[in-house]
């Protein structure tokens, strides 16, 4: 490649929408650099499925945080979310990405 | 005074008990019909926000009194120990966890607005004339019955071995929501603006919140026809029978204290009617948030199910006009 | 009897219709403009709930009739058939694939709502009146043509080799989204109702349904300028003349169809003009949904472009006015 | 004449100024109180639909007269000439950089449309009628102001080394966006179908752009109060003391600017009001939006939290009834 | 990493928006745990481009399912879906991820 | 596995929502086979947190788009993407995917 890009973590959370202020809050306390929150439409899993039109409020719906961090910080990250996501419902994975302005994370 | 069959009739023959019907309809035939949640909400919003300016201009015009402040203490009062009683039937009679107890307790301390709204236009058209006021009553009422309800629950758990930061955080948090939630902030919001205002405000804004509010409430009851009838067709069917029960007694028995409460303080019908109807609904957005947030534990499929599914299509459908009867009987 | 040109001119010059022409000028300019989804849906959902109601109240008023039934018969076998010639046509002067054939045939068969609910407003404006249970009509007409084209679409079509259960799975599904899309039961759902509740429920909604009806179909048009322009834009300059011609005459031919039974059944003026207006409009929300769970093969940049880029503004600025005229004539 | 107290005592206690401070009251506590987007936009195109509209029906009975267009010109004007006053200030008083200077002025010769809808209100309930032409000014002075901008923000910039393809197709994407930006297209073209279908068409749609439009805005102004609110507790501490004061008394600049022109045309005391308000107001969502792609350099935090954040509630609380009294003096 | 991760498969299948309820019951049949379904706003491909808020319906729309599946499920999923892609416009990729909670999937 | 697949690469650009149209362009000039945007709800950076019903119009919202291509197609990609996520706020990462149908890429 011509242009040169740095390895990095995308983190994808996904959590249940009324403790997102919660995984926010946990991924400012570990220290990353920043989130984007993505909606979500529907979904299943073990504990049946849901749609976003029918619901009231924000219980039974499920958001995705999506956080690009350094390697370093991940492990930090993953710590701060883990009594998160087994108290709520929420799952995360960690993924390995290319990116081209590392000084950003 | 009318008789209890005759406002049964009127009240499931309205539009709006109909639209509800379709929507439980659509759902059982899986349509795809939908509302979307951005309209669902802001017609959430336009609701309160209607309700309560409404209610706040006619206690401009009629005055505060001596019963506004006692319905406001009863009505504190009721959705504080509303949640004691629930809890303590649920374990006599069911196996649910204690967390999930507590939660499904909550929601019959709490209110639903919805029910609210539906029981003004049902004692309207019953010829009966309720108190503004009732409007800050149902805002009141709101918020006692989560704060009860996560007392039983937390009696129950060991406290944590290790200081959780997350958790501390959490609860800052969660009382300020609990004060400030949408729902509490716009109702409240919209009464003393109204109060403020009084009828010229009401004048400049009667096209948008009085005349269509109605067909709103149609269109608002439609979708929650749809969303209590998929959260019927999922998890109704699981709910245990004595579960199922207390979402039928639970709001008779809080109507029946609230009659009391209504009696001695010497309400008028259409405002005795109100407030029992409060008593007797079931909140299911702003407890169900809450009780995510602080009860993660407790089952949303048990407690949104039965206040959606089973307590809310009662009192909307033969509810409502039982307690404009129970009302009309006690004052 | 109005002239024709007169009934254009109103037609041409009314709100509605210059909404619709903004739109489609905004799209031309690539301005930004538009109308998030959530609302359009909602908007369509309030025109079916509106228009739906209203009618059955009519009926109600009215009283039901051996025209009724013929009419609603009448309305199915023009839906069943219109695909019939509509594919005929294609294939005499087109050169588009068998699918696509059956799938701009089904379009033509089955009706648009919006198109209707514009056609009741010019009929009213020229000073015309119509029977309520052409709502009935309407919801009837939406499916049939959807199944005639299935049927001219699959006989081309080798059975495949082996058994799909995706396939299996999905044509029970396809049978209850034909029979239950929501377009049918918002319809029909309102209607019964309009219905059941007749003038003492619409007179409690009325500031919702009736009122605010013209302004909010104005601001639909305005979204449908928009989209029906950037479909233009991204498709029309594709379609072959052929497909472009069927565009503009076969609602012509479904709207003469429908004339000559609505001669034959003896019906009003203006009933008769909405019979040929639903047969002469093609849909652009539920067929082509249908089009694309039952014949993935065949290309919306054909069906859709034709059906909202081409037909609906040729019903708009100028079918409606002719079926009018064409109604006054035969009737 | 009003008395300035009067007419400042009537517009802080309306019903559209307390739900502002609702808004307000509900960021500040944190409150999850909101809007949906797709709600606020459709608000947005609601409000400018009805305010076109009716200028335009307005315009159509009064027919044009020479005032129209020296007005129209010289709305262009000050649009044009405010941010050359507004950079000089910034650049005399604070330490913003080149771009931000150029921004933030550009923000202030633009216009607020909501501003200006609350100010026909205040206008109105003063007891003063307005010509219908104001909202063709209104359209006229959205875009001047950007284009002086950026020539201010590129005087200071070297031309780029390399040619940017990516800024050559932006340029041209710029100006059409300038030129038929929603905001614009939306207001002239409600103005022009208003004009064209006169009180008629008025009538048809009155029921849903005049009857409920207050109390639209009522619920629009929730939600500005919510946004500027959010606005304000995340950035304006951080704005430097010399820019908030700009924010304040460069709206009375403009306003008195547009006075004396107001007076040297011979404007009524209600046109007079609004023009002022006109020139007074800053643009909170067009500017933006075209500084983001023409200057992304300059820092939103600034301009938008200057706008929204200092100069919307200003105007809406304050500067309104202190136009309409400069209005009543002037003319 | 002191956190332990596992690794797993992300399956990510952008369909038209009519065929979504096919997609998920394909899903179902091939044993996935659950799923997510994302909304899309706009997109370009092959076949021209396309704008949420220029469609009626959900004809032309594009939904972004994301399916976190232990890669032993992943054949059979891929196997499911591939009739699927190949009749609606669809396009499906699997990429690697590491999850805490190795249970759920 | 019984089905092939075939290596590709995911670009992910969190774009500012005012650019996205430079960006989709940009795309289009790098030779890009399709695209998809999906919308955010909020986020945080450097430059504080936003929310989508927090804002009026565009500005200071996120979107995401999702690219998937050909490996040999993303140099040219990220050269063009680069002058605009350094103008505009914008994030760009690419991951390794497996697709089932190389043909579309
Ligand atoms: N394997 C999975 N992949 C993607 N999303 C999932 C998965 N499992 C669960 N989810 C999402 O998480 C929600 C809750 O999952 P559960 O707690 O298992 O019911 C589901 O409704 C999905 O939206
Ligand atoms: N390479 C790609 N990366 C991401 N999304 C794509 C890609 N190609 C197509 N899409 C999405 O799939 C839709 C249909 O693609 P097509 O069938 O090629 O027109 C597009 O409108 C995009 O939303
Ligand atoms: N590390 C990150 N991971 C994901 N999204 C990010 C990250 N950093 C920034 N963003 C997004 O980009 C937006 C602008 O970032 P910034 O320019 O740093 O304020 C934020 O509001 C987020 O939506
Ligand atoms: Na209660
Ligand atoms: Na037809
Ligand atoms: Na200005």
């Amino acid at each position: 490649m011509s242009i040169t890009t740095h390895p990095k973590k995308r983190i994808e959370i996904m959590i249940e929408a009324p403790a997102l202020t919660r995984v926010t809050a946990a991924l400012d306390r570990a220290g990353a650099t920043g989130y984007t929150v993505l909606p979500a439409l529907a979904g299943r899993g073990n504990g049946g499925n849901w749609q976003r039109d029918d619901a009231f409020g924000d219980s039974g719906r499920i958001v995705c945080v999506v956080c690009i961090s350094d390697a370093q910080r991940v492990p930090a990250i993953l710590e701060t979310l883990k009594p998160l996501v087994e108290r709520h419902i929420g799952i995360v994975s960690v993924a390995d990405v290319q990116v081209i302005r590392a000084e950003l994370f | 005074m009318t008789s209890m069959i005759e406002i049964a009739q009127q009240n499931l023959l309205s539009p709006m008990v109909l639209f509800f019907a379709l929507g439980l309809f659509a759902s059982f035939v899986k349509s795809d019909l939908s509302i979307p949640e951005a309209i669902a909400k802001t017609m959430a919003v336009y609701l309160m926000m209607a309700i309560g300016f409404k209610g706040g201009v006619e206690l401009a015009n009629a005055g505060a009194s001596a019963t506004l402040f006692a319905v406001l203490a009863a009505g504190a009062a009721v959705s504080a120990v509303l949640p004691l009683i629930g809890f303590g039937l649920l374990s006599a009679t069911s196996k649910l966890a204690r967390v999930d107890r507590a939660a499904v307790a909550a929601h019959y301390g709490s209110i639903s607005i919805v029910t609210f709204v539906a029981a003004t236009q049902a004692v309207t058209t019953a010829g009966l004339a309720y108190d503004g006021y009732l409007i800050a009553v149902a805002a009141v009422m709101e918020s006692p019955a989560i704060i009860t309800a996560l007392m039983l629950a937390r009696r129950g758990q060991p406290a944590p071995a290790t200081p959780d930061p997350d958790a501390a955080q959490t609860s800052g948090h969660l009382w300020r929501e609990i004060a400030f939630n949408s729902s509490v902030l716009m109702l409240t919001g919209a009464f003393v603006i109204g109060m403020v205002t009084g009828k010229p405000g009401l004048e400049m804004i009667s096209p948008f919140i009085i005349d269509p509010f109605r067909g709103v409430l149609c269109l608002f009851l439609l979708d929650m026809g749809l969303i209590a009838g998929r959260g019927l067709r999922g998890g109704a069917g699981k709910l245990p029978l004595p579960v199922i029960a207390f979402g039928l007694y639970m709001p008779v028995l809080g109507g029946l204290l609230a009659a009391g409460l209504a009696m001695a303080i010497g309400l008028s019908a259409g405002s005795a009617a109100l407030f029992i109807t409060l008593a007797a609904s079931a909140s299911y957005i702003a407890v169900p948030a809450a009780m995510r947030l602080a009860l993660p534990e407790a089952k949303p499929s048990i407690y949104l199910t039965l206040s959606l599914g089973v307590t809310f299509p009662f009192n909307l459908a033969l509810g409502i006009p039982f307690y404009i009867w129970l009302a009309e009987t006690v004052t």
